[in-house]
């Protein structure tokens, strides 16, 4: 019969447990690409600048992108399933007035957090249930709420600012949460670290963690790489997108309440056009646009890469456009060197 | 023998880590059909492609009458009178007919505009002429599976070619399509083309072809005559070993019953589905393709869910409203539409297969590796899969071993029901026989299964009941033993019905 | 540089502006009369007080001397002018005023009633006090604007104005087309409306090209507060009978003398006078609000000259 | 085609129609003959814009660098009329079409030679061409005085009671038509989105397609880089600003698929109309100007889901009495005749 058949099959083909190593593999991977830019941009600024390797200036620079960039973890993974939110700024000035209306109500600063929080989430429920129930295209539903959020917040201000906050909820925002301490050993200390690059350094493990090594996270891959598949195979698809909706809400949220406190004001054009410069981070951390792609490891290390390179610029008071220049230069440059070695290699292979 | 149109010397082709091709030769003759046979990455539409310009061959030339060419693109493959109808769909569902028929070379105008009542009228000519009386004009999204192959067929013969190419044509048709086209092959044939055939259906290589080619792992094994050899001979050159071609049926003791469902009905596609599934049992769907067969068993595992009927696995009503609801019941769906539904292309073998029931390899809160690896290489090496590694990206497999790689990742849910639907479709003959072993020892297990096919010997062979299923309803059950084939079909294309 | 000199950074809302070009080329220049002093002229790449935070903070990390700024928000940047304040650093705001709390000292070109109550009494001189008014604004977050408006509204209430109501207030968000748009719509929506007044410069250039390209010179007219380099056309054509600004070049010119006194000690307490330089002198009122001088009329008899300058 | 595909264009001529109605009965301005030529003449660069993006959408891309492209020509051609007034007009037109063509260029190069995605590309794009009128001018504006008078005058001039721009924008509508349904290239647009495999097994080069597809928004762009600059009598970096997604909106609106391969001229002129009419409209009617951004994204979602559900797809009709109801057959019936 034909279980000689089988038997014999199972010896056909030798399959490895894996790739073998190769350097040139490892050497065009993403994350050490960004890892060589960023300490290319380190050593040029510090060799620039003799005040840019100063812990208090990097703990000033991060608090500039840390809200941005808390954001883009959740727009990591909503690029990653193929989806995008562009109404994130929006959400933040929504998010950034209602807590500027419950500080003037006199609510407590945890209270205020929870404030911003809950009203990203009820923005990105409503993102969720457009593109989910109705199939709609998120970067077309967001176009349309990223009006509408901030129109919101236009039609209730007007030409009003909110600026009277609690000053315990300002503090967070303002001075560092955890301060400079200096130990006998001179290299040896704990710098000064802003609330909102902690929060961010926090999430990004906990983000990372869930993305690489958990079953939802390897759902989340199936989605980006086959939604269809992914039905098929019993992931909710749907539900899963609606609730990176949801995420992308509440971190929305959250960085609207960190930049209210850091600001200690907010007029309706508050983060307006941050949406790009995070669509931004994310790509340039490797996070395929087409979906199925990405590391958050990556978009930790872009966020580094964009903040210090902007930063590093503007010690050098390079004005703000040309600034823009450069980083979309960069942009372009980093995203074309695998595909400049593989066309490289293409040619070399065909002659 | 007229001289051959067509020959190719020497021809080899690599991709990153495989070598796909390696100094393959053959040539084609007018009027004559020649079969292209291999295993599932034996690197038969690897040919095709480079045939039709799509790919360029590493080493090798090409001989149009006797004349070098290179192609660069398929255009030029057209122009040297090649035209293909390839395995995967190469559609344009928002165009109408005619455009897809003409895309790429569509005819235009004395002022280089595009000549649209031409175009239609051509496209009309040719849709005639394969007895397809579809309106040219009609947007192609609309039109069923079996009439966008039609699409596909006329689009090939737009091109005036000598030399017609059909990677896998029947592996998505049922019985009548496949006379249909074997109609217009042997006109094709009789009007002097000559004409590349590829199957892994032994059946319709006797009928149809006049030569075979052999491929195994990317080299040529074996040509000549069809007449030449036998089914068996074929075999063993084509895997290299002996495989005992008949589908064994494996007895196995028939159980409770285990799903039973009554009525199952939704407003468009599919109506009145009841059946009852014993323990051990396999449940033979038939119909031809349009029938209803995929949408019925699409509603049971909760794609487009019924509004009427109801589900009972084991004496428990189920309601079943998404996939994840059906896998958690126990019941699992192998897709017929492997592309779409069931590869995950750009993930890994090992996260594919291991993708429908990831909780089990869950430790604490994260996933196990090595607990999937076991799995993988289990499932993997049970169904022959062959790849360089467990990792490689299923982008890079071979159709049918990505099918072997779907049929593994449901397997792997441990399933109490299983519905397969057309799961060989597309799989090489000895896979084919590790699949039926798979199927018959699932059933041994206690598994019930369904199975979906619209081949009639793979029914056949491994049913113990089949149910044809025509126009959305149950038409007939057959029991084993009690069947024809002629019965089966009779009732599936209705002539047996107006008969009695 | 040469070492030992002065640094004072001269952060703008945003670059690619004319009217602020010429502020920097005022700085310069007293730059130059007062000897040792660098100035950085810098704005980030979009007017919001995020951007405007960052750039102000990679200037004290440069531990700069002095910084001018203009502010995209009055109160987000008193964070980050104490901070400055804390590492030594001199800040005080021009044009745009940054809250109390966070600089020294305010610069403004004019006093606000000054500026909302001229323009006002420009329009009811074009008009002969008859017609209705409508308000052609930048962003409805401004905050200069915003006070220049309610400054208006305040000269409004006066009894000679009470043929003169003002229709609309309306916003181009400082942007040309936009603007445009508004003005047109203004124009349609109100059949009878004779003068537009526009606190900004680029709302009153295209307030001004929306009026000659309608065929409205005679039947509208614009003022406000514009730069006669922009404005020379239409006032030559009639759209625009006055209008009025300070001269940017002094202004960023004054702006520096007073940085340049400040640190060199001098109090900045209220009632304490500072030096503008050639411009003379000025005393710091409350809150640390000082005031440069009146606005500057322009009309067809000066527009000509002072367009070659800003 | 068949009335079946056209009920897109059908549903939102109906709705821009029954629009115009309901705001002219509310005040009669809004459909006088001057504001409705005021608004053409506003919304014509629009139209043009939104036909050159659903070009690159078509190919399954996106062009968010049309704005700055924009920005950009029209700053140069505002330059040449600045430094070399005596240059022809033709010559500074042509200027800035051939700066937004390169610009386009250079778009079509790094996706299509390189391969990397659209998105990527111009949202890098974006940024260094804004930037680079920063640059090239040292920040620098070029007024209305500095311009020269034809220059400025041209998009202004009436023909037959229509402006020039209005009419430019005609003869590209026109000539969008003709090119996508009466040329080999244009229909390989809807091959290459529709299925990018399908169309290289079609000997149709995506790559060639997409480069095509930037030039055409390159060029278009700085066609109306000149329009925007000449009309508003300014020319500096922050022209257009945010632009891009203004005009994304309205392919959107008009039913072009972001997925690619579906989108007609017509519909995307009826999109852009729509946009034009809402913003234009809302000074006219005197709505507070704090409403208008949530009124726009209000209707730009309100058109989306309008939208879905039109384009939503029957479900299979496989049983007899569902087939006998259904639009399959009728429509197949109608379009055999
Ligand atoms: N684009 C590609 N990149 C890498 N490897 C490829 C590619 N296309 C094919 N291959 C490999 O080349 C070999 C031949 O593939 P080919 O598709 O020609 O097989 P086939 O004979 O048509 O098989 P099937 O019967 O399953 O269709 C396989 O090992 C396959 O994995
Ligand atoms: N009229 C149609 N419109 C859109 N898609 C269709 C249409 N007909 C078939 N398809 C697609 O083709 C695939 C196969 O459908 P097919 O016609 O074989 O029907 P089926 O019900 O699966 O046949 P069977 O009952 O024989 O399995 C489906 O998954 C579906 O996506
Ligand atoms: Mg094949
Ligand atoms: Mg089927």
């Amino acid at each position: 019969m034909n279980a000689p058949v089988t038997q014999e099959s199972q010896d056909r083909y030798t399959v490895l447990d894996r790739p073998p190593w190769r350097l040139r593999d490892a050497l065009l991977r993403w994350e050490v690409i960004l890892v060589i830019l960023l300490v290319l941009t380190v050593v040029v600024n510090s060799l620039v600048s003799d005040v840019f390797l100063d812990v208090y200036n990097l703990a000033d620079a991060t608090s500039n992108f840390s809200e941005m960039a808390i954001i883009a973890l959740a727009m990591a993974l909503l690029i990653l399933v193929r989806d995008i939110d562009l109404s994130v700024a929006a959400i933040v000035a929504l998010a950034s007035m209602s807590i500027g209306y419950a500080a003037a109500a006199g609510w407590s600063p945890a209270m205020l957090f929870v404030v911003g929080i809950g009203v990203g989430l009820l923005c990105g429920a409503f993102n969720g249930a457009l593109v989910t129930w109705f199939r709609l295209p998120s970067i077309v539903v967001t176009i349309g709420t990223m009006s509408l959020f901030r129109g919101l917040t236009q039609v209730i201000l007007g030409d009003q600012a909110l600026t009277k906050y609690p000053q315990p909820f300002l503090d967070l925002g303002q001075n560092y949460f955890i301060q400079m301490t200096e130990t006998s050993v001179p290299w040896l200390f704990v710098p000064p670290v802003p609330l909102s690059f902690l929060i961010f350094l926090i999430l990004a493990v906990v983000f990372g963690i869930v993305l690489h090594t958990t079953a939802v996270g390897r759902k989340l891959f199936a989605i980006g790489s086959n939604p269809i598949a992914a039905r098929f195979s019993g992931i909710p698809v749907d539900r899963l997108r609606f609730f990176l909706f949801v995420l992308s809400g509440i971190m929305s949220g959250l960085a609207g309440a960190l930049l209210t406190a850091r600001l200690g004001s907010m007029r309706s054009n508050i983060a307006i056009g941050w949406e790009l410069d995070i669509v931004t981070m994310v790509i340039l951390g490797g996070v395929s646009i087409a979906g199925g792609v990405g590391s958050i490891l990556g978009v930790f290390l872009a966020v580094l890469v964009l903040g210090l390179v902007r930063f590093g610029m503007s010690i050098n008071n390079i004005p703000g456009q040309v600034v823009s220049v450069y980083i979309g230069a960069l942009l372009i440059a980093v995203i074309s060197i695998p595909r400049i070695f593989e066309k490289l290699r293409g040619w070399r292979a065909g002659r | 023998m007229p001289d051959p149109v067509l020959t190719l010397t020497g021809v080899s082709k690599s991709f990153p880590g495989v070598r796909a091709l390696h100094d393959v030769s053959l040539s084609l003759t007018p009027g004559r059909v020649t079969a292209l046979i291999g295993e599932n990455g034996a690197g038969k539409s690897t040919i095709v492609k480079i045939l039709t310009g799509i790919y360029r061959p590493d080493a090798g030339e090409i001989r149009v009458k006797g004349e070098a060419r290179h192609f660069a693109s398929p255009r030029d493959a057209w122009a040297a009178g090649i035209a293909a109808i390839h395995q995967e769909t190469v559609m344009f569902d928002e165009l109408t007919v005619a455009e897809n028929i003409f895309m790429g070379h569509m005819p235009v105008g004395p002022t280089g505009a595009v000549d649209w009542a031409g175009m239609r009228a051509r496209s009309a000519d040719l849709l005639n002429r394969i007895d397809a009386p579809i309106p040219p004009a009609f947007p192609l999204k609309r039109l069923s599976v079996a009439q966008k192959h039609l699409v596909e067929i006329a689009r090939a013969l737009s091109h005036d070619a000598q030399v017609v190419i059909m990677d896998e044509p029947t592996a998505a048709l049922s019985a009548n399509e496949i006379d249909d086209l074997f109609r217009i092959v042997a006109q094709l044939k009789a009007e002097g083309h000559a004409i590349v055939f590829i199957s892994h259906k032994f059946d319709e290589i006797f009928r149809i072809a006049d030569d075979f080619v052999c491929l195994r792992d990317g080299e040529k094994v074996g040509d000549g005559p069809i007449a030449s050899v036998n089914e068996a001979q074929l075999v063993r050159m084509m895997v290299g070993r002996p495989v005992d071609q008949v589908f064994p049926k494996r007895e196995v003791p028939i159980g409770d019953v285990v799903l039973s469902v009554k009525n199952l009905s939704n407003a468009t596609e599919y109506a009145d589905v009841s059946f009852d599934l014993r323990k051990g049992e396999i449940l033979g769907l038939y119909g031809l393709v349009g029938a209803g067969r995929t949408e019925a068993m699409q509603g049971l595992f909760g794609i487009t869910p019924m509004t009427r009927g109801t589900v009972t696995l084991e004496g428990r009503r189920l309601s079943i409203g998404s996939p994840s609801d059906a896998i958690r019941a126990g019941i699992s769906y192998v897709p017929e539409d492997r592309q779409d539904q069931g590869a995950i292309l750009s993930l890994g073998i090992r996260e594919n297969i291991t993708l429908a029931n990831l909780g089990k390899y869950v430790r604490g809160l994260f996933l196990s590796r090595a607990l999937e690896m076991t799995e993988t290489r289990r499932l993997g090496r049970r169904l022959a899969v062959k790849a360089a590694n467990w990792e490689q990206r299923l982008a890079e497999l071979s159709g049918g071993n990505q099918q072997k790689v779907v049929i593994a990742k449901w397997l792997a849910t441990r399933p109490k029901v299983i519905v397969l639907d057309e799961p060989t479709k597309g799989i090489d003959i000895g896979s084919k026989a590790a699949v039926h072993d798979f199927i018959g020892e699932l059933a041994g297990d206690g598994l019930a299964v369904v199975l979906i096919s619209s081949e009639l010997p793979e029914v056949m062979g491994l049913a113990d009941r089949l149910i044809v299923m025509k126009e959305g309803r149950m038409v007939e059950e057959f029991q084993r033993g009690r069947w024809s084939a002629e019965e089966i079909v009779g009732a599936a294309t209705g002539a047996r019905k107006e008969a009695a | 540089r040469a070492a030992g000199n002065r640094r004072i950074a001269m952060i703008v809302k945003n670059l690619g502006n004319s009217y602020f070009d010429a502020c920097a080329n005022g700085a310069k220049q007293a730059a130059g009369e007062i000897g040792g002093i660098d100035i950085i002229y810098t704005a980030s790449a979009k007017p919001t007080a995020e951007d405007q935070i960052a750039v102000i903070d990679a200037q004290i990390a440069q531990k700069v001397d002095g910084i001018i700024v203009s502010a995209n928000d009055a109160d987000a940047l008193v964070p980050v002018g104490k901070k400055a304040a804390q590492r030594g650093i001199k800040v005080m705001s021009f044009d745009s005023a940054i809250a109390p709390a966070g600089r020294l000292v305010h610069l403004s070109a004019s006093s606000t009633p000054l500026i909302g109550a001229k323009q006002v009494q420009m329009i009811a001189k074009t008009l002969g006090g008859k017609g209705e008014v409508a308000i052609l604004s930048a962003a409805s977050t401004m905050t200069n604007q915003n006070s220049w408006i309610e400054a208006m509204k305040e000269e409004w209430k006066k009894p000679e104005y009470k043929d003169m109501p003002l229709v609309a207030t309306v916003y181009g968000d400082d942007q040309d087309d936009k603007s445009y748009r508004e003005m047109q719509g203004l124009i349609k929506s109100h059949p009878n409306l004779k003068g537009v007044i526009s606190p900004t410069t680029i709302g009153i250039r295209s307030g001004a090209k929306a009026i000659v390209d309608g065929d409205l010179v005679g039947k509208v007219f614009i003022t406000g507060l514009g730069l006669p380099s922009e404005m020379k056309d239409y006032v030559l054509k009639g759209a625009c009978d006055t209008f009025a600004i300070w001269n940017p070049v002094e202004y960023g010119y004054s702006s520096t003398f007073i940085m340049n006194d400040i640190l060199n000690g001098k109090p900045t307490s209220e009632g304490s006078k500072l030096s503008m330089g050639k411009k003379g002198e000025t005393t710091v009122g409350k809150d640390g609000e000082c005031i440069m001088g009146e606005p500057f009329v322009f009309d067809k008899s000066n527009v000509e000259e002072f367009a070659k300058i800003f | 085609m068949t009335a079946l595909l056209k009920s897109r264009e059908l549903i939102l001529a109906l709705i821009l129609a029954i629009a115009v109605a309901a705001i002219g009965a509310y005040d009669s301005v809004f459909v006088q003959w001057q504001n409705i030529s005021d608004m053409l003449t506003e919304t014509s660069v629009l139209f043009m814009m939104a036909l050159a993006q659903m070009v690159v959408i078509l190919t399954r891309g996106i062009d968010l660098s049309v704005a700055a492209n924009l920005a950009l020509s029209g700053f140069v051609a505002a330059l040449v009329s600045q430094y070399y007034p005596d240059v022809p007009l033709v010559l500074m037109i042509a200027t800035g079409v051939a700066v937004g063509l390169l610009l386009g260029m250079i778009n079509g190069g790094l996706i299509a030679i390189l391969g990397i995605p659209p998105i990527v590309v111009t949202l890098g794009t974006l940024a260094v061409y804004r930037g680079m009128i920063i640059i090239l001018a040292g920040g620098d504006q070029v007024n209305a005085s500095e311009m020269g008078v034809e220059f400025q005058a041209f998009p202004k001039q009436a023909f037959l009671g229509l402006t020039t721009p209005i009419w430019i924008a005609i003869g590209v509508t026109i000539l969008f038509w003709l090119f996508l349904n009466l040329t080999r290239t244009g229909r390989g647009f809807y091959a290459v989105g529709g299925n990018p495999v399908a169309a290289r097994y079609c000997g149709i080069s995506q790559g060639w397609q997409e480069f095509l597809a930037y030039s055409i928004a390159g060029a278009v762009s700085g066609l109306c880089g000149y329009l925007w600059v000449a009309r508003y009598g300014v020319a500096y970096s922050e022209i257009a600003s945010g632009y891009e997604l203004t005009v994304i909106a309205a392919c959107v609106i008009g039913g072009v698929s972001i997925g690619g391969g579906v989108g007609t001229v017509a519909g995307t002129v009826l999109g852009a109309l729509f946009l034009g009419i809402v913003n234009t409209a809302l000074p006219v009617l005197q709505i507070s100007p704090f409403w208008q951004m949530a009124i726009a994204g209000a209707v730009i979602l309100a058109a989306v889901v309008i939208n879905a559900r039109a384009e939503r797809r029957p479900d299979k009709l496989i049983l007899p009495e569902a087939r006998r109801l259904g639009r399959t057959s009728r429509a197949m019936r109608r379009a055999g005749t």
